[in-house]
């Protein structure tokens, strides 16, 4: 229970959405710290305002993130509160859990902090919610105990995360929690120790359809796909079309290759126009799937708007083979985040710095060739730089 | 910090995923064959061997007590061997092999509160921030937003009957923790008025050049102010994007006087048909009016009306504004387009409409 | 002929192209300068390299423009060509003349220099090419006598020009021809005078498939079109098929806006999805037409890539009849030039000042509303200016 | 300059066009019904009162004698009572009524050299602009250029069996003065080398802040070298615009040897279909080899085939890369990809790839 009536957020328990007020009212009367966060929201909720201070830097022992330091700016109202710090614990890949494993992470949390959690937050950590600073090594080392780990926050290796891929879709054109496994155990120490110009991120998706919208929020953005043709199995067709499905209508004419056409009996596709969108895929389950020839594409860069505008991550190899332990891609972010930490400047992306040093100089530095698979298109302006010698000869 | 003890161990990741994968998705891993959804909510995966997985999804309001997630386990306990999980718009899923289990699932969640779907067609769980319940940058609330919202979006989400998905995401600031900037409705937190200098902090709080460096539009100088270090903004160059603040915790924008929320339409994440691309702005000024925000329901609610009823199937909300073009969007939305519709930074000029493609509606 | 043989170009006298080495030689006997340039010309092929100095300012009296003024730097080698000045005449409106006309410039020129000419210029003007500062006065005596003036150069009001409209277009939606008169009339001292930050142009074309590609580079592009619906005449169409037209293929699949449709016997069109871009027109002439209600668009601020780049025109007024004398638009350009003039930089085109003032205050400077048409799209970064008051009231 | 004679008149503007239009104009003036194209070269307009206007195009070097003018003159009085015209691609245009004069002029023509062409799917003549005849910026010649290459695209011009138009145009410096930034294939002279200062001139010809200004790229510096005020260029930063040598003749960039030609391809600036969109860059550099530049001949000519080959009608040389993908086009072309095909300036970023519509060729 909250100390004072919380006649505003009371509203927010009716209506049939999950409630976050209930949530919140579950641990009121155990937990002074939400009876707390309680009194504090309806204030924010009275006067438009939220009532946090900017963070200090707090964290466990050897770590350089896992924690955000947060502090009301009226603790002497809402003593509860006056420390509130997250704590975020690395999901295991997928988020896939045992009730078992979910219990223990209840019960740390319940003995050292809120008991309110984010599942997950939105870089994919599970999010211990309101604690103060004398509890952080001990929620860390029973959390080790356990089997968990901090996740990432600063200027490092933030927490990688995957879709489900081949553990639950059919669509999954490589292994997305074993590569998102493997990149997280392999850089745990960039993941612990802030030494990089700013945060990176990895996200990865096992085919265009990106349902970890990697290739909007991840510096490094690993999306399946195939290279041969898709597979189309006529009869199934047959049978959406039988169904009702407009074959035409609802997929032939979305093909953004314009390379499928359907005579009312067969399927045909002109395999070197596919874009590779999924979307005849996804249109008819069983019918048409990914190609034999299968693995990924890296991009690179994508961000939110601070501080020259959002990025989406472009194109840096168009088609990889994922062979674990993916030497070669831990090799290509290596040189990069060499090249990045030598000359970015502090706070900026890797996508920031690409377009402030150029593509053509990036991959010079980090040593791939140019391809057109690279660009939507080539440059427009006739603004290009040479650099050649005294007698002018290349 | 309490001293570290010996048998502290570090780096040691996350547990490994196999450990918590249900035994009918370890025998048919990467061999799933094809998917149908029979009800709202519900997966079923059928695996090359014939093996079936049925995953049932129930709504989740991301920030949850230990007491809801005991709950989850001991229904996950009760249904499906004690197997579950959350999606990437923090659904939770529980992982069912008897069909039979089903509906009694769904029944005991819908009791508790947590209704099932947000499956293909839908509208799914909204991607959000942490607002006024954690974060001092935060110029708006998230979770009540979301929680007005999804009140009036429910029955989108128990229902597979829109022309395609429909993701809505909120951040409650520019920062964009929910990155939503990809959204086929986005809903922002935004600041109005440049950063009040308090001129007796900035130097023990800041370092100067850092908060010079941060301003995207060069509006932060160095300045003497009574004698004192300190800083000065621009006002007129100021487009409220906060980074010097998360430099200087000395320039605070928070006003309740100004401080809202603006609407953005038509991003998407996936490739399916077109290309990922941002959303763009529909409505650039909401107030905050807690607990309920109803200007920004409304609006939400009428954008997703006029979406529904006019994209054919398929059309995501930007490949139905692409069709029918963006003067008739504001027209059927009943939005007025203003000055802050057209883009003024960097790339502004590549937002302006330089064809002759034009449409003019029938008056 | 040209005093020492000029090999090099004597082999561009050859081929089925008209030569324009020919053409000098054509004079070069009768002509010192001619002469001259060839030996120039070949001296230039020989080096790989050009041999004119950076222009002087010459011209006539009370004029600021109109003239190019060209010195060679090799004058004691080819005195013929030491000044080499290029005088530019206002063309008649859709380049059309009489033989007599054309005879009149050709004699005024013959007096007067080398007697080479480019018809025409790319801004569309007449030029003279090549004389000596002391003919520019009676050239341009000549000229008024016979009903010439000079055109445009310099910071001022360049030539505008136009297609043929509807001199001998049946798509034209508006005069063309009357306009650009009317402009160019209207506009005498702003095109004689040079008092804006840089150049101005202006082009008129009857309808989008914009036959002067006014688009590409008039800092005001009035581009004709309609807002009603296409005229179809479904009997023309059916002649259309017959003639073995694949109405499907070539006409409904190509139309952007997805609003036609052929059922193999009429052709119809959605109206408001009609993006007015001329494909159908095109393709089936007599059968497809622009519709009765005709105007322009007015589109602002294109040019080549000097020096943030090449802009296309953007739209900033999607319709507007086109009615003489254009009072309007007369009145608009003022508006544009004087906050142009006001606050651009020297050497800033009118859309590079757009873009560094910012469209919307563009707006409210020359007080005309936003319009969705004005954009591709709304922006997408959140970099919103506001300017509210003390008490944060808008 | 000479002293003004009293009967000096000024402002009168151009004739008025009306003089000049043939009766079978002035009749049909705003009339026109519709056009065929009975054989390249040949319009024939049909008004609505049934008058016909036979339109004879032919070629033209652009710089004409006087002596071709008054030939055209001539065959004007001879064939249809002295009305003639230019195109916006300076193509002559002769005006008649009677359909029996139109073989005779044709035949006329093509005797004089002047070949009749480049109407509808055509390559009509390239836009172009002064080179060495006339330009102290010139990095390229243009007429030579020109004549090299329709000399190969005469057939092109005579025939109509391309799938669309074709529209080159050529410019011999950044200015762009051909406008060729919206071509299907443009030409282009560009410097490679950044301008040498000469410090003795730069006082007295230049306004050193003018010239600093005048930089894109912020690569102009007051210097003083030698203890006179001049400039210095940082090399690293120049993209040889020749912007601060327009402004300042102190700063010229011609060389010989790293001077040449860029090709860039696929741009448009009709509204028909697609929407009017800028060229890029297909090839960085050939170099100068007058007087018959065989590589610029032979790329444009193995481009144009290319296209000619592949495309679909109607569909313009950027229509057709759009539909195969940029990676085809360089494959198709034979052109390698490199470093400088990639934008550096600055909207580069919104150049990259940012989807994953990908497509991968058999191999
Ligand atoms: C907790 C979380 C939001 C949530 O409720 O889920 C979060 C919270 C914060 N983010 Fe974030 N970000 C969170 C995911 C994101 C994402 C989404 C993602 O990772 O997929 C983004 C957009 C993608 C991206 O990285 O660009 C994101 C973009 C930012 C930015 C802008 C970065 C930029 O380059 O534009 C900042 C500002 C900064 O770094 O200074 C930021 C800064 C912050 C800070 C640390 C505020 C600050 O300025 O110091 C927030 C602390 C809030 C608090 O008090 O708890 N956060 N942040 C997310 C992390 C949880 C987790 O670990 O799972
Ligand atoms: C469970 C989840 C992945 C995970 O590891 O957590 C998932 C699972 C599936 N996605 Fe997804 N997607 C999931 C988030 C996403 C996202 C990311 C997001 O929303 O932030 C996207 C990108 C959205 C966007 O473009 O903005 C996404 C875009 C798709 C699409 C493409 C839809 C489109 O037409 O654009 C498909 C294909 C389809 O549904 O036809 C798809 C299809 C699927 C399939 C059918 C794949 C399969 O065969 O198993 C799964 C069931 C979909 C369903 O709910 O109908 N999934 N999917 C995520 C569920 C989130 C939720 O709780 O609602
Ligand atoms: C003669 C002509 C080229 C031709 O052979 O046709 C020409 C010639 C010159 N142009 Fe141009 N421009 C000519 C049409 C154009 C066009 C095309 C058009 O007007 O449709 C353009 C592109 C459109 C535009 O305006 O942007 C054009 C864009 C430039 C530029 C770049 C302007 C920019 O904003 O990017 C310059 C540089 C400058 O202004 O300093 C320029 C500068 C020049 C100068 C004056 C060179 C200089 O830097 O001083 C050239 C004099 C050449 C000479 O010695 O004769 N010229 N110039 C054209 C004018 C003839 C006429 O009056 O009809
Ligand atoms: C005479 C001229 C206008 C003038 O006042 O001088 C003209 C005249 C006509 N144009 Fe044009 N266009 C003329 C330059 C242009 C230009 C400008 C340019 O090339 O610089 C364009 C824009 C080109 C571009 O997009 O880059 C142009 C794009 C068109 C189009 C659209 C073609 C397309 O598919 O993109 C049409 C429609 C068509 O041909 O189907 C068209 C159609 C026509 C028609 C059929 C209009 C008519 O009914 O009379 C005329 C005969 C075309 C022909 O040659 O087949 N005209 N036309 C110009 C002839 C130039 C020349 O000598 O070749
Ligand atoms: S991204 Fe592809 S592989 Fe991964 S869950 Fe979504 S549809 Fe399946
Ligand atoms: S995956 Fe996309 S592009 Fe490829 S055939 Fe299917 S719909 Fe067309
Ligand atoms: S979006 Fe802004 S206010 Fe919200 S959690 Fe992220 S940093 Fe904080
Ligand atoms: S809020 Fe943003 S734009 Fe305003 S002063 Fe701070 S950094 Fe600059
Ligand atoms: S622009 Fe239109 S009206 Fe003008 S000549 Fe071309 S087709 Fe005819
Ligand atoms: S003018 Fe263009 S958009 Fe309009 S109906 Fe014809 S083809 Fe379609
Ligand atoms: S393009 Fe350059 S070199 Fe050619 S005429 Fe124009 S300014 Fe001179
Ligand atoms: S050539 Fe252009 S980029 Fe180079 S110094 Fe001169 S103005 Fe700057």
């Amino acid at each position: 229970m909250a100390r004072k009536p919380t006649p505003k957020l009371d509203q927010l328990e009716k209506g049939p959405w999950p409630s976050f007020v209930r949530e919140i009212k579950k641990r009121a009367d155990k937990n002074a710290t939400c009876a707390d966060l309680l009194g504090v929201l309806e204030k924010s909720y009275e006067e438009r305002v939220g009532h946090w201070k900017h963070g200090g830097i707090v964290g466990v022992f050897g770590y350089g993130g896992g924690v955000i330091g947060r502090y009301s700016d009226v603790p002497e109202e809402f003593p509860g509160v006056a420390h509130f710090h997250t704590v975020r614990v690395n999901q295991p890949a997928g988020w896939f859990y045992t009730s078992a494993a979910l219990r223990t992470l209840c019960d740390i949390w319940d003995r050292h902090g809120s008991g309110l959690l984010n599942m997950h937050g939105s870089t994919g950590d599970i999010i211990f919610l309101g604690t103060s600073t004398e509890h952080l090594e001990p929620i860390f080392e029973e959390l080790t105990q356990a089997g968990f780990d901090l996740g990432g926050s600063g200027s490092d290796l933030r927490t990688p995360s995957c879709c489900c891929g081949e553990a639950r879709c059919e669509w999954a054109c490589y292994d997305t929690m074993a590569f998102c496994q493997e990149m997280t155990m392999h850089f745990q120490d960039e993941l612990h120790r802030p030494a990089f110009p700013y945060k990176f991120k990895i996200k990865a998706a096992g085919c265009p359809n990106d349902c970890v919208a990697s290739i909007a929020r991840a510096d490094l953005s690993v999306i399946g796909t195939w290279r041969d043709c898709i597979e189309i199995d006529q009869a199934e067709v047959a049978k959406h079309a039988a169904k009702g499905n407009d074959i035409v209508k609802d997929v032939v004419m979305n093909c953004p290759g314009k390379c499928l056409s359907w005579d009312g009996k067969a399927l045909t596709v002109v395999q070197e126009d596919c874009k590779h969108c999924m979307h005849c895929i996804n249109a008819m389950p069983k019918a048409v799937r990914p190609g034999k020839e299968r693995g990924a594409a890296l991009l690179l860069g994508s961000k939110a708007p601070i501080m020259e505008g959002a990025l989406l991550s472009s194109v840096l190899v168009p088609f990889i083979k994922m062979e674990p332990p993916y030497d070669d891609i831990k090799a290509l972010l290596e040189a990069i985040w060499e090249v990045w930490s030598e000359d970015g400047k502090n706070r900026e992306r890797v996508g920031e710095f690409i377009q402030r040093v150029g593509m053509g100089n990036f991959l010079d530095a980090i040593g791939l060739d140019p391809d057109p698979s690279m660009v939507a298109h080539p440059r427009e302006n006739p603004y290009v730089f040479y650099d050649l010698g005294g007698n002018g000869k290349e | 910090m309490a001293e570290p003890t010996k048998k502290r161990v570090t780096d040691i990741g996350p547990p490994h995923y196999k450990k918590f994968l249900p035994p009918v998705i370890l025998a048919n891993y990467g061999k799933w064959k094809y998917h149908e959804i029979p009800r709202p909510g519900v997966l079923m995966h059928v695996s090359e061997s014939g093996d079936k997985l049925y995953s049932v999804r129930a709504a989740s309001p991301r920030i949850v007590a230990i007491d809801t997630v005991r709950m989850f386990a001991d229904l996950a306990d009760k249904y499906c061997g004690g197997f579950l999980r959350f999606t990437s718009r923090n659904n939770v899923e529980f992982l069912l092999t008897e069909d039979k289990n089903i509906d009694p699932l769904i029944a005991d969640l819908t009791a508790a509160g947590y209704p099932v779907g947000g499956t293909a067609n839908s509208i799914s769980n909204i991607v959000h921030t942490q607002g006024w319940i954690h974060c001092h940058s935060a110029a708006t609330d998230a979770s009540g937003i979301v929680k007005s919202v999804m009140d009036e979006m429910t029955q989108h989400f128990t229902k597979m009957e829109l022309p395609g998905k429909l993701r809505i995401a909120l951040a409650c600031c520019l920062n964009m923790c929910g990155a939503v900037h990809c959204s086929d409705i986005a809903i922002l937190g935004i600041h109005r008025k440049a950063p009040q200098v308090q001129h007796d902090k900035v130097k023990a709080m800041c370092e100067i050049p850092s908060a010079v460096a941060s301003c995207p539009n060069a509006a932060v100088r160095p300045a003497v102010v009574d004698g004192v270090q300190s800083i000065e903004i621009l006002e007129e160059k100021c487009m409220y994007c906060a980074n010097c603040y998360t430099v200087c915790p000395a320039l605070p924008l928070n006003n309740p006087e100004t401080d809202g929320v603006a609407i953005w339409v038509g991003g998407k994440v996936s490739n399916a048909r077109s290309e990922p691309r941002f959303s763009k702005l529909a409505v650039p000024y909401l107030p905050n009016n807690p607990p309920r925000w109803p200007e920004v329901v409304d609006t939400v609610k009428k954008i997703v009306e006029v979406w529904a009823a006019n994209a054919r199937k398929y059309e995501r909300m930007g490949d139905w504004i692409d069709r029918i073009g963006w003067p008739r969007f504001f027209k059927l939305a009943g939005i007025e387009f203003q000055k802050q519709h057209i883009d003024d930074f960097k790339h502004a000029g590549l937002t302006f409409k330089r064809s002759m493609h034009l449409r003019y509606d029938k008056e």
